[in-house]
């Protein structure tokens, strides 16, 4: 029997009888995945040429440790997208993570333990609305969460009268700033979070409901996914993410401020993309999203080291996402894919 | 069908009481007292420490008698947009505004609406930033040289050589340029200083603590910071990255100021002068359009120069009470966030205030408003920035804070 | 004198050098070939069938036809002349037009539109006239016999088989010499029609290539096929000289034996599974049924005479508006598909649209088997690299879908395996009632038996299984008892041997039971015809 | 405005009883065309002239229309964009990249703005023309594709002009802004233009086939429709009305920002769907979104006449956003139930 895709014209990827391999759709996800990876790579090393300093094991630490707020909120935005959506509350998000972290907990207070799951709780509610939104009102992601973004940052505009108060948690600075067998403790944090990501979506029934769901709908609810819930989960976790985010970020510069998300969304967005997850939902890999995330931030380190005006860095930084972009076309990877074969 | 009916009701509903919660307010408003002054204040954003407090104070001062009695003041927050601005100041002038006091988000493009609005007798005060319009009052310290006195005092900390960053605003700001055009002017002067690298940290704390991390990661062996405010993030990056300190220049942010007082830090190599931007200037130039409109001063639209603050590490002094006194620059850690900008009081031109006044924008228990000084001091031309089509004064970049001790 | 077309009369040319020639056209994309060799010649004013399972190039030769897809090699020669069209546009003008299985109509357009694009503006003026479009759709539909239908109606607002005969005029306009028809009457009940135009556009002297798997349609309609097989042709028949077993074996490669499962007695007493009694909406006037333990009771109907609406119903899709489901005897009031397998002994449904509502085309085939059980398959929430094939396997070999396939992403599968995957998934989940609407629809006889034998053991063992087909041989092979609806309502209620096609054709169309002949008065004659036809 | 298929579905249908010809619900006709926005729009000026008299001399309006117009050509462009199933975040790129190429490089006299204005044209065009290879012709996700476009964009910007300031033309800033014999605004009338266009494109092969890939692609594509062609002369055609919506933010700022076209990114896309254009292609207007533009401009005036806390102002956008959107869906979706 042949095997044969009868899609119209577009896709149409034909297998002949004989077949030995894995499906071309998943290698060429792990394809994207490691070029990703080696393109960071080459990055660093390259930078050895801008300054001696760079492509040192310090400025992988640097980059490790400011890329891990953008993985963990590329995590969440990568839950969204894989399920079709999009969301653009996660910088509001973040900053309520990081306000009412400040607020309610502040350095040392031993309430922290309930508290701060209360702060994630709190974040997980505004997501919980933003799926109510989607699923139940039906409105469009992209306008709900636009939508309870700008809500949730008026709201939060209003509760810290323009001030925001009070210092981190000390939990959060100890993730940030400690230091265990010798490591950073945010990388160590960066390695365990993004293990448990890769098995929470490619490894977790929930992640196999997410792609279903991100692949069609319907077919999900008749195969009798629970699809409702899982629609809501990953706004949920987003949410929830992207609070932990403004937690780290507050751990991070021992403070919070009302913007201090505004700067990651489209980034966030791009990590996900350069991963090679389409915006239409249904594919991608964390790993990937990972690798994106890497990559946007290495990329800025590097370009910060280059002494060039603010705008030709911009230039570049839009090139190279554009590149990156152009290299990790899906037909590519097909033709590559198949001179492996 | 019935969940449906039941779904266009509730939308319905909701749709109405939005109307009905955006009217309600206006009702609420009540009767106005016609004798009041109408005073709005407009941001043009908000969300950091520095744009609160500069509003704080002029909500405290409005309400500090006998003030309490004469001004009707509303705020305005229109967003990071001239757009939104231009929208805000054409309601203002609508409404029938008897004064503006304003964070200008652009130096020219509300130039045409505060026309219209001088037209009409409104007065316009802008604070820190200024606009470019001649019939507005800019208030500002822009023209006080923050710049080129901070770099002077880098240099003379350095001995005139070094490896340094220079951690810039917002790209794309006329402010942050006119800063580091200064900073430059006189970096420039000196072949051993060497500007390794160069980033923008949006005024911020946490951008300014990635940006120097990322810079830091090329060039560990850096030996001086020029900041603008943020500053305290760049501190914060160097003692994450371990090590030494650096001398670190920069704005006036509580925890900056403690730094520089700390003597476990200053053993680790930091030094440095606090200065640049004063949220204080909001408070005085609504205290200035109130004295204009009260009839107690006069004074043709003009740019006032408000001075720049300066310290050095030896001069920081901890403050006991709640206001700056015997001279003393910076409140305790317990007492107000680090990122808290100290500059927002004055003895001397706004002697009401206290630190609740900076956090809360209530006014202080008892105090009275107290007249200004009579004196004025003009600001220098800066083309661009507080005038359009004006020449700068030659000496546009002299020192007046500190003078080179290295040649 | 102008034809049926509105064009011009072509008559004075010669038809037999009116023809289509294809020679050692292949395709293959990367590794992957698609088409390895195919010959084919069509005459004008004769109907040509193209046989083949799915997979085997068919698809990928009308593409090649079409111009939506450039052949690697190969020689085609239109009317003597080469034709090698590199789009959809440039094979328009040389006359060669298709009608698409999967339908190229857009959904958001009128029929009228739809019929005139992608130019819709007259010669001269840049602007479309309304008017005008309109009246040149109602010239159009009024061609075909169309008139019912509303020019100005948006395409997705029409049921699937008017959009399918819009798409075939749509066609047939276009094509002055070459008419492809890729599956036409997949979501048509009845051929008449379809027929009807064929013939008038083989007048017109049109070539025409016709692709189905139904053999009783081609052998009515064509006079010669052409069989693909694994992307080569395997030679052209004449059909009237051989018999369906030489054809399917030249399909296959293999004789293919037809056996109608022994009628099996129900035990009458125990509770049924599945119980149904006055169930309205969404196009059911009160159907009551009940499906016992073992059995398989099969859904005759027309199309549109409530059978989606039944079946959706009972999975959990829809809300009825009145009756009751009762499932082992419990009363179920179930919303959704989730909540039917896990009710009693559980209901699994085979949807209707392989495609929309069906397959997971990115999902590996085996993930596609296991979603309903997921949580059994993994542990404690986790899944193994190796775990969903595993537990795909038992239910894979059910259908015998090849487990080679179960680590492939579903959508590169063929329709057939496709089909075998969802198949796969319905009994995987353990429930013990399948509903299965129309389970070979489009898939090729490799496919259907598997799919046969499946339903027979799964029987066997003891399960129940609603399914409808719009095939009555496939009811006629497999149904134990075969309720017919007609109207929203069960017309006629047959058992073992009564289940004969004429009789289902007559109980379809409303006939009255007693009646013995299967032509139907009047009122009906289209329909009656149609099936009739169908039947054969 | 109406969906080009119901456009002809008034026309000389004859009967309901055809297949298909399933009568038109009134509110689902409402919903189709601009009706519901307009009405929202109606209904919150006059709340506004209620509250603010001075809201209906020809000044404010003015004023009203030329805070207006450059939003809302934004999200004219973006509708055409969004009507072929794609996103574009170029936007914020082309307004700013216009804006101050007007700032640095200011054309005095009507010629000078005749040939700012084609400069404006050119520089969107341009842009949407790499958007459209990219997207058309590699294939690449819209969303990722302007994303990169976008921050190029900002970059050339900052590199012309590294702070604000420059100086637009006079004419541009008087002329751009003023009013005709003192009543018409002049802003207001681009707008007008635009709209006129667009209902003549509308009724031409592209308009139908814009509609056409936006619903359905494959289909279009096997109709006949050249995708890649029209999905690339959109984003020209959406780049060039960037273009003259950074014209019209110069004419309102008269200065250059090299930022000036960020706010307008989310802010487009907000109108867009407040004027009921499905985000998900091929249903939806122009006219539309202008006043889905036009009512989030509106709606800032009035909640300042209302006096609402500006903390909490943000927080009324939302939920009115929200609650449109459910709106129109809802009335959708009772339209459809046939």
């Amino acid at each position: 029997m042949t095997v044969m895709n009868d899609n119209p014209i577009s896709q149409a990827r034909f297998q002949q009888k004989g077949d030995t391999r894995r499906s071309a759709r998943v290698s060429a996800e792990t394809v994207s995945t490691f070029a990703v990876a080696i393109l960071c790579v080459v990055l660093l090393l390259g930078a050895r040429f801008i300054s001696p300093s760079l492509g040192s094991w310090s400025q992988v630490e640097t980059v490790l440790v400011l890329g891990s707020f953008l993985v963990v909120l590329s995590f969440g935005q990568g839950l969204v997208i894989l399920t079709g959506g999009l969301d653009l509350s996660l910088p509001a998000v973040a900053t309520l993570g990081g306000i009412l972290a400040t607020n309610w907990v502040g350095a040392s207070d031993p309430a922290a333990w309930y508290l701060l799951p209360l702060v994630l709780l709190a974040c997980g509610c505004v997501g919980f609305l933003s799926a109510a939104g989607i699923v139940w009102l039906k409105v469009p992601p992209f306008i709900m969460t636009l939508a309870m973004s700008i809500i949730v940052s008026s709201l939060l505009l209003g509760y810290t009268k323009g001030t925001p108060r009070g210092a981190a948690p000390d939990i959060a600075v100890a993730l940030m700033k400690g230091q265990v067998l010798g490591l950073p403790a945010p990388v160590l944090f960066l390695v365990a979070f993004v293990l448990l990501g890769w098995l929470f979506q490619s490894r977790s029934i929930y992640g196999r409901y997410l792609y279903a769901i991100g692949t069609n709908v319907e077919a999900a609810r008749i195969a009798g996914a629970p699809v409702t819930a899982m629609r809501i989960l990953p706004y949920v976790v987003s949410a929830v993410s992207a609070g932990f985010a403004g937690l780290m970020l507050v751990g991070y510069s021992s403070g919070a401020t009302l913007r201090m998300g505004d700067s990651y969304l489209l980034p966030s967005i791009a990590a996900v993309v350069i991963g090679g997850s389409s915006i239409l939902g249904g594919r991608g890999t964390f790993l990937g999203t990972v690798g994106g995330a890497i990559l946007l931030t290495t990329l800025g380190t590097i370009i910060s080291a280059i002494g060039l005006e603010f705008g030709l860095r911009t230039i570049i930084e839009g090139a190279i996402v554009l590149v990156a972009l152009l290299l990790l076309r899906e037909e590519l990877f097909q033709k590559l894919g198949s001179l492996w074969r | 069908m019935i969940s449906t009916l039941l779904k266009t009701a509730t939308a319905a509903l909701l749709l109405g009481a939005a109307c009905m919660a955006a009217i309600q307010p206006a009702q609420a408003a009540g009767p106005k007292d016609g004798k009041k002054y109408k005073i709005y204040l407009s941001l043009s954003y908000s969300g950091n420490a520095w744009q609160s407090e500069a509003a704080n104070i002029v909500k405290a001062l409005a309400a500090t008698p006998p003030y309490n009695d004469l001004v009707e003041l509303k705020e305005v927050i229109s967003g990071a947009d001239p757009q939104a601005q231009i929208s805000a100041y054409e309601s203002m002038i609508d409404a029938g505004a008897d004064g503006i006091v304003s964070f200008p988000i652009s130096a020219t493009a509300l130039n045409r609406t505060i026309k219209r609005g001088c037209e009409q007798g409104v007065l316009f005060f802008m604070y820190d930033a200024t606009v470019t319009e001649s019939c507005a009052y800019n208030v500002s310290y822009l023209s006080s040289g923050f710049g080129e006195n901070s770099a002077q005092a880098l240099v003379n900390a350095l001995g005139g050589k070094g490896k340094i960053f220079l951690s810039r605003g917002v790209p794309g700001n006329s402010v942050d340029q006119r800063h580091t055009d200064g900073a430059k002017h006189i970096f420039a002067k000196y072949p051993g200083i060497e500007v390794v690298s160069e980033y923008y940290s949006f005024w911020d704390d946490r951008t300014t603590q990635q940006e120097t991390a990322k810079a830091l990661a090329a060039h560990p062996d850096v030996q001086g910071i020029w900041a603008q405010a943020g500053e305290y993030g760049a501190i914060q990056a160097l003692l994450d990255k371990g090590g030494n300190l650096v001398p670190v220049t920069g704005e006036n942010s509580n925890g900056f100021r403690l730094a520089l007082a700390d003597p476990a830090m200053q053993a680790k190599g930091l030094t440095g002068v606090s200065a640049g931007s004063p949220p204080a200037q909001s408070g005085y130039a609504f205290k200035l359009m109130m004295e204009i409109l009260t009839g107690k001063r006069e004074l043709k639209p003009t740019n006032i120069e408000y001075p720049l603050p300066w310290v050095p590490a030896d001069k920081v002094k901890l403050c006991a009470g709640e206001k700056f006194e015997d001279g003393c620059n910076v409140f305790p850690k317990d007492r107000v966030p680090s990122s808290f900008v100290t500059e927002v009081l004055n003895p001397v031109l706004l002697p009401e205030l206290n630190i609740d006044s900076a956090l809360n924008g209530t006014p202080v228990k008892g105090a009275t408003i107290q007249p200004l000084p009579a004196e004025i001091v003009k600001a220098a031309n800066e083309p661009g920035i507080n005038c359009a089509r004006c020449e700068a004064a030659k000496d546009q970049y002299k020192l007046t804070k500190v003078a080179p001790t290295v040649n | 004198m102008t034809d049926a077309t509105g064009r011009p009369d072509t008559g004075e040319r010669h038809l037999s050098s009116r023809e289509m020639r294809a020679a050692g056209v292949s395709k293959s994309y990367g590794a992957t070939v698609a088409l390895e060799h195919a010959d084919i010649a069509l005459k004008a004013g004769e109907v040509h069938a193209l046989l083949g399972e799915n997979g085997a190039g068919k698809s990928t030769l009308v593409r090649i036809f079409t111009g939506a897809v450039i052949p690697d090699r190969g020689e085609m020669r239109l009317h003597g002349e080469i034709y090698a069209p590199r789009s959809i546009i440039e094979a328009r003008k040389r006359e060669v037009a298709t009608a698409f299985q999967e339908l190229s109509l857009v959904p958001n357009l009128s029929v009228a539109q739809n019929f005139l694009l992608p130019a819709l503006a007259g010669r001269g003026s840049p602007l479309i006239s309304h008017r005008h479009v309109l009246a040149r759709g109602a010239e159009i539909l009024e061609r075909h016999g169309l008139t019912r239908i509303d020019p100005a109606a948006r395409i997705g607002d029409l049921p699937l088989a008017e959009r399918q005969r819009i798409e075939i005029a749509r066609a047939i306009e276009n094509a002055g010499r070459v008419l492809i028809l890729d599956e036409p009457t997949a979501s048509l009940a009845e051929t008449d029609w379809l027929f009807e135009q064929i013939g008038k556009a083989r007048a017109r002297g049109v070539a025409i290539l016709y692709i189905s798997h139904r053999l009783a349609e081609v052998r009515e309609i064509c006079s010669s096929a052409t069989v693909l097989r694994n992307g080569r042709s395997i030679g052209t028949v004449g059909l009237a000289s051989a018999s369906d077993g030489d054809i399917f074996e030249m399909m296959v490669g293999h004789r293919v034996e037809h056996a109608r499962r022994p009628a099996r007695a129900v035990d009458a007493a125990r509770t049924p599974r599945l119980a149904v009694e006055n169930l309205a909406g969404h196009g059911l006037r009160g159907v009551s049924l009940h499906l016992g333990a073992g059995e398989i009771l099969g859904v005759a109907a027309l199309e549109g005479q409530g059978q989606r609406g039944l079946f959706r119903l009972l999975a959990g899709l829809e809300t009825p508006a009145g009756g009751v489901i009762r499932v082992d005897g419990k009363l179920a009031a179930y919303r959704n598909p989730r909540a039917a397998l896990r009710c009693g002994s559980g209901i699994s449904y085979l949807p209707e649209e392989r495609k929309t509502e069906g397959i997971l085309a990115g999902l590996s085939a085996a993930t596609n088997v296991v979603l309903p059980l997921l949580p059994r398959v993994g542990r404690a929430g986790f899944i193994g690299r190796r775990d969903e094939e595993k537990a795909a396997q038992p239910s894979a070999d059910q259908v015998a879908l090849n487990p080679r396939y179960l680590g492939f992403a579903i959508g590169d599968l063929s329709g057939g395996n496709q089909q075998k995957a969802l198949m796969a998934r319905t009994l995987a989940t353990g429930a013990r009632t399948l509903l299965l609407f129309d389970p070979t629809r489009g898939v090729d006889v490799g496919t259907k038996e598997s799919i046969y034998a499946a339903i027979r053991a799964f029987a066997e063992r003891g399960g129940s299984v609603l399914f409808y087909s719009s095939e009555l041989p496939e009811i006629v092979q497999l149904a134990d008892r075969c309720l017919v609806l007609y109207g929203g309502q069960v017309f006629r209620e047959l058992q073992g041997d009564d289940i004969a096609e004429q009789t289902l054709v007559a109980a379809m169309i409303g006939h009255d039971p007693c009646a013995p002949a299967a032509r139907a008065p009047a009122p009906f004659a289209t329909p009656a015809h149609a099936v009739a036809e169908n039947a054969r | 405005m109406s969906d080009i298929a119901t456009a002809g579905a008034s026309g000389s249908a004859p009967s309901a009883v055809r297949s298909g010809s399933a009568p038109r619900h009134r509110l689902w006709r409402l919903t189709q065309g601009a009706g519901l926005i307009l009405g929202l729009y109606v209904l919150l000026y006059a709340l506004y002239a209620y509250q603010q008299p001075r809201a209906l001399d020809s000044y404010a309006i003015a004023a009203l229309m030329n805070n207006t117009a450059p939003l809302a050509l934004a999200a004219a462009g973006q509708t055409l964009v969004v009507l072929s199933r794609g996103f574009d975040l170029s936007i914020a790129g082309v307004i700013s990249l216009t804006n101050v190429v007007l700032a640095v490089y200011p054309l005095e006299g009507p010629g000078g703005a005749l040939l700012s204005l084609l400069v404006c044209l050119a520089i969107g065009g341009a842009v949407g023309a790499v958007n459209g290879w990219l997207v058309a012709y590699l294939r690449l996700q819209s969303i990722a594709a302007t994303l990169a476009t976008m921050i190029i964009c900002q970059g050339i910007a900052l590199v012309i002009l590294n702070a604000p300031g420059g100086a637009v033309s006079d004419w541009i800033a008087d002329e751009l802004t003023g009013r005709l014999w003192g009543v018409v605004p002049v802003s207001g009338l681009v707008v007008a233009v635009v709209i006129g266009l667009w209902l003549l494109v509308r009724r031409t092969d592209y308009g139908i086939a814009l509609y056409a890939i936006g619903a359905d692609e494959p289909a279009a594509a096997l109709s006949g429709v050249n995708v890649r062609r029209t999905r690339f002369l959109t984003f020209v055609a959406a780049g060039m009305l960037y273009g003259l919506a950074g014209l019209m933010l110069s004419a309102q700022t008269a200065t250059g920002n090299p930022n000036s076209g960020t706010p307008l990114l989310l802010l487009s896309f907000a109108a867009v769907a407040l004027g009921g254009t499905s985000l998900s292609g091929g249903r939806g207007g122009l006219f539309a979104s202008v006043m889905g533009a036009a009512t989030l401009t509106l709606l800032q005036k009035v909640l300042f006449s209302s006096g609402v806390s500006s903390f909490y102002t943000g927080l009324f956008q939302g939920v009115v956003l929200i609650v449109a959107v459910v709106f129109s869906g809802l009335l959708t979706r009772i339209g459809e139930r046939k």
